[in-house]
């Protein structure tokens, strides 16, 4: 029996000791994240105690199945996006080491003031990553706003310790489901402020735009798929199984999250380069996947998640690739980039049509699950947005995969003579995790079970509403 | 449909064409009169036709020459259809609908058969005459429209037929005094008589369709011509006027309305083609639509 | 009384970020920003006339009204998380006018809006 | 069980061309072709079987006559296409992906008409969607990809929302059940109708919806063109009918304000579809470019289909069925003769071209009687089914429809006729002086496709036969036959003895011909320029602007594209909006947009 | 005029000729001032058509070329390409002075003073210009001599295509000449 803690642990050392020994700070790396990796197989789930203390007092990681789903998840693309650009770590060996544990630590934690700490840790490793596009304006940005974020947060934790006394995230809801949840918006919104803040739900996420858009092939995925997956679930954590929110809060909220995918994805429309592109259907689906968690529907909110930190992994690897190597990403000039690189362009376009949520792939599983859930809670307009938001998602998509597989003007036919000049090199090492990442995707969208089946239980701790409108795989019959 | 149809059916193309041909020469006559003229010999159009036919010919290749043969092919199966009085070659195939489409081949087959000769002038011709037909027919299909809901019949001999049991006021240019007009209207751009005549525009365009036609294949035209003719007549005597109960009530009504077109024709100027559509679709499409609108939903005139 | 002056610092932190467009004078209100939560949290702690929460020969009976020791323990963990979130807003200051040559964001310029 | 072989089949058949355009380009083209005439093969000896269920991975179908019928559509239309792949092999960007793709929209098709459950439609139907939206951009225009993607995928999130609306109220996917309770419940059913019928617009191109048709048929790859037109067109055409027969419609709407017997939601989209075929009408006479001109008479014919379909009767029913098979064929073949003309010309601009009948007469051909079929002239099938269409309307006396129906079939007179006079007759260009005649393996399809249109045309008898099923099954009554005669209940039609009689007609003129002087052949040149001399053929050809004086009447009609593009615009401008109020490098915007968030939330709350 | 097998009509051409000599339809060339000798003729006073007779758009059409006035080496050219473009049988008519010995241009450079060599002329109306009661006599003359089958102009420039050739291009070097607008 491992202990999950060893997950932070682990890392943590390394980390330390790659400072000391640097000529081996890669190696320590590759070595840690796949001991990471390799742990989170053996893991089994139950409450683990640290110092202890019995809780509700102390320290204790909670890994049941949404812990697990989340590990899984943040380790296994961790490993995959590590291992696919190795070559860009320009030294950021120790920070990754960090930021792995403190992803680790962020979803196993059953306290909310430790949380809090992974929370800084995280955002701190993220705000260094941020700098290695040399931008240091958007990380400053980023580190203003998320220290701002995480300070909110603390805010509110402090008022419900202050009512409630108690820190324990099991305890707290207990506790919060006692009172009449109107008396409680301040405290709520205050800590949705402060994880809205790295969930980059809309008016707090001012920093995306300029931290997403210089990211390198190691950066982005990292950022959009493995950061951005841990933040959800913390999200889902806290507003789905701890924090109950009254009507008025949760509705207020949701159409927040709602306007945040319609935002990220008109947004999204009107931009011509493709990191630019990638980052605003990044809000837009963390508006989407926000919204899903605060309806209580944690289980197709996974689901979304798994799907939007597959595809986006592999879409920020090849944007930041693009971008790497040619010096652009903006669309137009890189015309029939795929003409060369035919097996990083359809990962690349599984990767978008799953996206979408168009069938044969993963993600129209999941936009089913969600829609079914969604309307199974009678909620009759958030449908209507999400379809529009896939109506613009596909276009922009759309638009963006022809323009990269066929090049050449209007009213001239496509012509291998049109492709870009600019030369684009994918390494074999890319080349091989797009390649898993979409056959995951493709499997998860022929055979969903093999996917489902590791999710299956995953919201079932708190999440009120039981599966029963799940998609059953049968075409619902 | 045995061969004895088809004998019937060559002897009515026979008769129509002695017939219409006749009445062509008639109004050249009559139109001569009117501009105090003596005018040619009432058989002046069987000579016509007959001397085209007689000629040498050229040819622009084998689209030209088909053309010919599948429009005047096409106008000689429609006339086949189109009960001569009381007369009919194929019982049940006068539906409306039928003739009016084999119609169309007709038109199709010269229309090809002049742009295949290579002259932007006969394209210019066609262009306008096709114009031309978008503009005319629309209007007369909505009273024909109207006609066989009111009926629930589209037979042409079913419809005069209907109209003969109620007598003289049971014609339908009387029961449906709009659509009669518009339907007389409406021939006329199908003779392609003045006002309506700017597709053939012999000054302007060199006849339009026709400026590569010589020898038989201007002589077929001119049969195409006369057999278009009688078709269209036809439809209207058959529609509005009771049509015949006996062929010599078909003739004399069919004379009497050709006669009055053509002199009709004859004191109007000619419209440029987008004037014509312009009215075609003001005045003759809006008379229309509420004669079909009075039948359909008012049921006036429906007896 | 003392959590009205950590909210007024709060707010006073809000109120740098809104208006000032120095770097260092932005790194400053956050810490004031800062400051006023560490104040609040202590504050939340507090008690009238409590006691230190420890057992001693004396204040060993059921009877003791003591001072909540968990936020002064939160406090100086969030102290030390500042104080490396400082660190690194003043490395990302260094770095910035190091590329920029000034601290003023308004003279740097942002992401292009097309 | 041969069905899910077929579906199986045409997936695996999809990679399997996809490999071996690896190994040969040609053969792969060829594979397409083997594949899915393959396809025709079982369906066509498969019909006992119609009836059967089968499941796949977790999709479940069932073939019924309609399905069986728009397949068997399909794949004639896939087939005849397929024989002109192999000569597009060099000249394509991606040969491989363009085999794999087109057998695997094809296999999409099959999976969609044999669906059983909403789920599976609506797999099937993306399927098909994304799988075109990549064939497009290897034509001309990537513009066009995106604006079929956009409007297609408007139409299925439509009726995504539709089915999970369809499924919250029923409890069940399978397509039999699922719409039963909302015959109960008039505005759901309504509502749903309305949505689902919206997948079926954008599909068929009915107006507003039709602005993706002249976009993507003009511009695909000219081997695509057909599919586009004459095949996947038709899928919304499927879903029209489901909308209409399975929901039932005129069941569920039972209570609403009829006109004329027509429920006001069916005359409504009825309208809808006049609209279409008279815009569809003007526009194609307008085109400068012979696909783009077919395909806006794609958006006519559509027109008639969605009428048809939506009358639910006797005849119009049978027409649109009928006229669907007949614009698959004809538009198909019209855009295979373009597509030869553009493999030996390399354009398909009508005014660049001339005099191609002296050149590929057979081409010449396949064209004319495809466009006498498309603007519905005896003898061919085109007639058959817009004779049903106008016999049915004039029965219920839907004046406006009719009004629209007669526009259109008089106004396709004007733009068939256009390519015709203006590509294959008139003046041949000096430059085209040397083409080559079509080559032997694109005669085949063409020559099927004339026959089938002229066997169709004279013998209705057969295909009439399964619409008359396909009527039972939606439970109206079919339509009636004796013999050769088709009986309406206000008119007959002996397609035998219309033909009989044209033939008799063509005979005697023929003879009249032959009688006569033989003629004398000279140049195309040679023609009366009112004497004077003429050198230059390209110059001496009437092709642009073709109905000028009548184009003049509506050049400044009011246009939705313009209406559409705005909107698109006006999301791009909220995009630029969103991004400049929200995203900057100074935190002082978004630490704004907190506090004001914090303040409003907090009071908002504070004041329930 | 001798009488050889050729000239033989048979019983279908006499026929066709009765239907030709009924049924005239013109091309006028109106190169000069004569047409305006032809709208008399036409209209109610004369009445042409009462003869069969009437103007025609295209010499597609037409049987009888009408040539009204002088003829230049450009003019010529026309008459010689319209000709040729008629169906057979065709007649020419010569109209007024000009046509014959070129009236009162005849000592012009470009005055082409004798049709006859270019063309076989059926029939010439003398006079500068022939009112229409001479108009009418001509065309009457014309009726009768295709009735009798005498007007084979056509024939002999068919036969003589070789010497009505060497004349033309002798005159105009010429005679389908490269369009003058483009050159």
């Amino acid at each position: 029996m491992v202990n999950p803690v060893l997950l932070i642990a682990l890392p943590l050392l390394l980390a330390f000791v790659s400072i000391v020994f640097k000529a081996y700070k890669n190696n320590l790396l590759v070595f840690g994240t796949l001991l990471n990796a390799g742990l989170v197989l053996t893991l089994n789930k139950g409450q683990y105690i640290i110092g202890g203390f019995q809780p509700p007092f102390g320290i204790n990681l909670v890994l049941d199945d949404f812990a697990l789903t989340g590990i899984l998840i943040i380790n296994g693309l961790f490993l995959v996006i590590t291992l696919m650009s190795l070559e860009k770590l320009e030294g950021f060996a120790s920070v990754l080491l960090v930021a792995l544990a403190g992803l680790n630590g962020l979803v196993l934690t059953g306290d909310l003031f430790n949380l809090f700490v992974f929370l800084e840790i995280t955002a701190i490793t993220a705000y260094i990553l941020s700098s290695a596009s040399k931008e240091y304006r958007y990380a400053f940005n980023y580190l203003v706003l998320g220290t701002l974020g995480s300070g909110l947060y603390l805010f509110g934790l402090i008022v419900l310790y202050a009512v409630f006394g108690t820190l324990n995230m099991a305890d707290l809801s207990v506790k919060m489901a006692a009172v009449d949840a109107s008396q409680l918006v301040l405290p709520s919104l205050l800590i949705f402020i402060g994880l809205a803040v790295e969930v980059k739900i809309l008016p707090f996420n001012g920093w995306v735009k300029g931290v997403y858009s210089g990211t390198n092939s190691l950066v982005g995925p990292l950022f959009a798929s493995v950061y951005a997956a841990g933040m959800l679930f913390v999200f889902g954590r806290i507003f789905a199984q701890v924090i109950p929110l009254g009507t008025y809060l949760r509705t207020s909220l949701v159409v927040l999250g709602a306007l945040t995918l319609l935002a990220g994805e008109v947004a999204a429309l009107s931009k011509t380069r493709i990191r630019e592109i990638l980052l605003y259907s990044s809000i837009g689906q963390s508006g989407l996947i926000a919204a899903l968690f605060l309806s209580g529907l944690v289980f197709v909110a996974v689901m979304q998640l798994v799907n939007n930190a597959l595809s986006k992994a592999i879409l920020f690897t090849v944007a930041g690739q693009m971008a790497d190597s040619t010096g652009t990403d903006e669309g137009e000039e890189l015309q029939g980039a795929f003409l060369e690189h035919k097996i990083a362009g359809v990962g690349f376009t599984i990767a978008a049509l799953s996206l979408i949520g168009l069938p044969l792939f993963y993600g129209f599983i999941s936009k089913m699950n969600l829609l079914f859930g969604i309307f199974y809670s009678d909620n009759y307009w958030l449908p209507v947005v999400i379809l529009l938001g896939t109506v613009i998602e596909g276009t922009y998509m759309v638009r963006l995969l022809v323009k990269l597989w066929t090049p050449g003007d209007e009213g001239i036919v496509s012509e291998k003579a049109f492709a870009t000049e600019r030369p684009l090199t994918i390494q074999s090492s890319k080349v091989m995790g797009i390649v898993v990442l979409s056959v995951v995707l493709l499997i998860g969208g022929l055979l969903p079970a093999v996917i489902q089946d590791n999710l299956t239980d995953s919201g079932s701790l708190l999440d009120e509403v039981t599966p029963a409108y799940l998609f059953d795989l049968k075409g619902g019959q | 449909m045995n061969l004895v149809n088809f004998a019937y059916g060559l002897l009515l193309l026979l008769a129509a064409f002695v017939f219409q041909t006749t009445l062509t020469g008639i109004n050249r006559k009559v139109v001569a009169r009117l501009q105090r003229r003596r005018g040619p010999k009432f058989y002046q159009q069987f000579i016509d036709i007959f001397k085209a036919l007689s000629k040498g010919s050229t040819t622009h290749g084998w689209v030209f020459d088909f053309g010919v043969i599948m429009a005047l092919g096409g106008i000689m199966a429609t006339a086949i259809f189109i009960p001569f009085g009381p007369l009919k070659a194929v019982p049940g195939m006068d539906n409306i609908f039928i003739i009016a489409y084999v119609l169309a081949v007709g038109m199709l087959g010269m229309a090809m058969s002049a742009s295949g000769s290579g002259n932007p002038w006969a394209s210019i011709g066609v262009s306008r005459a096709l114009t031309n037909m978008l503009a005319y027919d629309i209007p007369f299909m909505m009273v024909v429209f109207g006609l066989i809901f009111a009926f629930d019949s589209s037979s042409l001999s079913g419809l005069a037929a209907i109209q003969r049991e109620g007598g003289l006021l049971g014609w339908n240019v009387l029961r449906f005094p709009l659509g009669g007009i518009v339907a007389m209207i409406s021939l006329q751009g199908m003779l392609g008589k003045k006002p309506f005549d700017s597709f053939i525009a012999p000054a302007e365009i060199a006849s339009g369709p026709m400026v590569e036609y010589g020898g038989r294949h201007l002589g077929m035209l001119f049969l195409l011509h006369e057999y278009s003719t009688f078709i269209e007549v036809s439809l209207i005597v058959h529609l509005f006027f009771g049509g015949g109960a006996t062929v010599l009530e078909f003739m004399v009504k069919y004379a009497v309305i050709y006669t009055f077109l053509n002199l009709v024709s004859n004191v109007l100027p000619r419209f440029k083609i987008d004037q014509a559509v312009t009215f075609f679709y003001k005045v003759p499409l809006a008379m229309a639509v509420v004669q079909t609108f009075l039948i359909i939903f008012l049921g006036m005139g429906v007896a | 009384m003392i959590q009205y002056a950590g909210i007024m610092l709060i707010l006073i932190g809000i109120y740098g970020l809104l208006t000032q467009s120095n770097i260092i004078k932005i790194i400053v209100s956050l810490n004031i920003f800062e400051l006023g939560l560490n104040v609040f949290i202590i504050s939340v702690g507090f008690v009238r006339e409590g006691i230190a929460p420890i057992l001693t020969s004396v204040n060993n009976h059921n009877g003791l009204v003591f001072v909540d020791p968990l936020p002064q323990a939160l406090v100086l963990t969030a102290i030390v998380i500042g104080l490396g979130t400082t660190a690194l807003g003043l490395a990302f200051a260094r770095s910035i006018y190091r590329q920029h040559g000034t601290l003023n964001l308004d003279e740097i310029g942002g992401p292009s809006n097309g | 069980m041969t069905f899910d072989i077929v579906v199986i089949l045409m997936f695996l058949g999809a990679f399997s061309a996809y490999l071996i355009s690896k190994a040969s380009l040609k053969a792969g083209a060829y594979a397409t072709t083997v594949f899915s005439l393959g396809a025709l093969a079982v369906l066509l000896m498969g019909r006992s079987e119609i009836g059967s269920e089968f499941s796949v991975l977790f999709m479940n179908f069932e073939v019924t006559v309609i399905g069986w019928y728009f397949s068997g559509v399909m794949v004639l239309v896939y087939a005849m296409t397929s024989f002109f792949n192999s000569f597009w092999m060099d000249k394509m960007m991606y040969p491989g992906s363009y085999n794999f793709l087109y057998l695997f929209s094809l296999a999409g098709t099959l999976g969609l008409f044999f669906a059983s459950d909403l789920i599976t439609l609506f797999i099937f139907w993306e399927v098909v969607v994304w799988s075109s939206t990549f064939i497009i951009p290897m034509g001309k225009s990537r513009r066009a990809a995106v604006v079929y993607y956009t409007i297609s995928s408007i139409g299925s999130m439509a009726t995504l929302y539709g089915i999970m609306l369809v499924y919250r109220i029923s409890g069940t996917l399978v397509i039999q059940e699922a719409f039963v309770p909302l015959k109960e419940d008039p505005l759901t059913a309504t509502v749903v109708f309305v949505i689902f019928v919206m997948a079926g617009l954008t599909k068929i191109g009915i107006f507003p919806f039709h602005i993706w048709l002249p976009l993507a048929h003009g511009s695909a790859p000219h081997t695509f063109s057909p599919v586009l037109s004459g095949g996947l067109v038709k899928m919304g055409a499927f879903i029209a009918y489901m909308s209409v027969a399975i929901l039932p419609a005129y069941e569920a709407f039972e209570g609403s304000l009829k006109i004329m017997g027509i429920p006001l939601q069916l005359y409504f989209l009825m309208i809808l579809g006049a609209i279409s075929i008279v815009l569809g009408t003007l526009m194609a006479i307008k085109q400068e470019d012979a696909k783009k001109l077919i395909a806006y008479s794609s958006v006519a014919n559509g027109g008639y289909i969605l009428i048809g379909i939506l009358m639910m009767d006797q005849l119009s029913f049978a027409g649109s069925m009928m006229h669907l098979f007949n614009h698959a064929i004809a538009s198909a073949a019209a855009f295979l003769a373009i597509a030869v003309v553009a493999y030996r010309t390399g354009t398909t601009k009508i005014s660049e071209l001339g005099g191609m009948i002296h050149r590929m007469p057979l081409t010449y051909l396949t064209y004319l009687i495809a466009i006498i079929s498309l603007a519905g002239i005896p003898p061919m099938g085109g007639f058959v089914s817009k004779w049903l269409i106008i016999q049915g309307l004039a029965d219920r006396g839907l004046m406006f429809m009719a009004l629209a129906a007669f526009f259109g079939s008089i106004g396709s007179f004007l733009y068939v006729f256009r390519p015709l006079a203006a590509v294959f007759l008139g003046q041949l260009k000096p430059e085209h002086e040397h083409l080559k005649s079509e080559p032997l393996m694109m005669k085949i399809p063409m020559v099927i496709l004339m026959v089938l249109i002229l066997y169709f045309g004279v013998l209705p008898k057969w295909l009439l036969g399964i619409i008359g099923e396909i009527q039972v099954a939606a439970g109206i009554e079919p339509v009636m036959m004796s013999g050769n005669t088709i009986l309406a209940v206000n008119g007959v039609l002996n397609t035998l003895n219309v033909f009989m009689i044209f033939g008799f007609g063509f005979l005697i003129s023929l003879i009249i011909f032959l009688l006569m002087q033989k003629s004398r052949r000279v140049g195309l040149m040679d023609t009366y320029t009112s004497a004077e001399f003429i050198y230059t053929p390209e110059l001496y050809h009437y092709a642009g602007a073709f109905y000028a004086p009548f184009e003049r009447l509506y050049q400044n009609h009011p246009s939705v594209e313009k209406f559409l593009g705005a909107i698109a615009w006006k999301f791009h401008e909220l995009g630029t909006v969103v991004n400049a109020l929200f995203f900057s490098h100074k935190p002082a915007v978004t630490v704004f947009w907190t506090s004001v968030i914090l303040v409003m939330i907090t009071l908002g709350g504070a004041g329930i | 005029m001798t009488t050889n097998a050729k000239d033989v009509r048979k019983t279908w051409e006499k026929i066709a000729d009765y239907f030709r000599a009924h049924s005239i339809w013109m091309k006028w060339y109106c190169t000069g001032c004569g047409a305006i000798e032809m709208p008399p003729t036409m209209t109610s006073r004369f009445d042409m058509e009462r003869l069969g007779m009437g103007p025609m758009a295209t010499p597609r059409q037409a049987d009888v070329l009408l040539i009204t006035g002088y003829l230049s080496a450009k003019t010529l050219r026309r008459v010689i390409y319209s000709y040729e473009q008629m169906q057979d049988p065709k007649y020419v008519v010569g109209f007024g002075s000009c046509t014959l010995n070129g009236g009162i241009y005849f000592d012009s450079y470009a005055t082409m003073t004798r049709l006859d060599h270019y063309l076989p002329v059926d029939l010439y109306i003398a006079g500068c210009m022939p009112r229409p009661e001479a108009i009418m006599n001509s065309f009457d003359t014309l009726i009768k001599m295709i009735e009798k089958g005498e007007a084979k102009g056509w024939k002999h420039y068919q036969e003589n295509h070789e010497w009505y050739r060497r004349n033309q291009l002798h005159s105009l070097k010429e005679v389908y000449v490269k369009d003058e607008f483009h050159e």
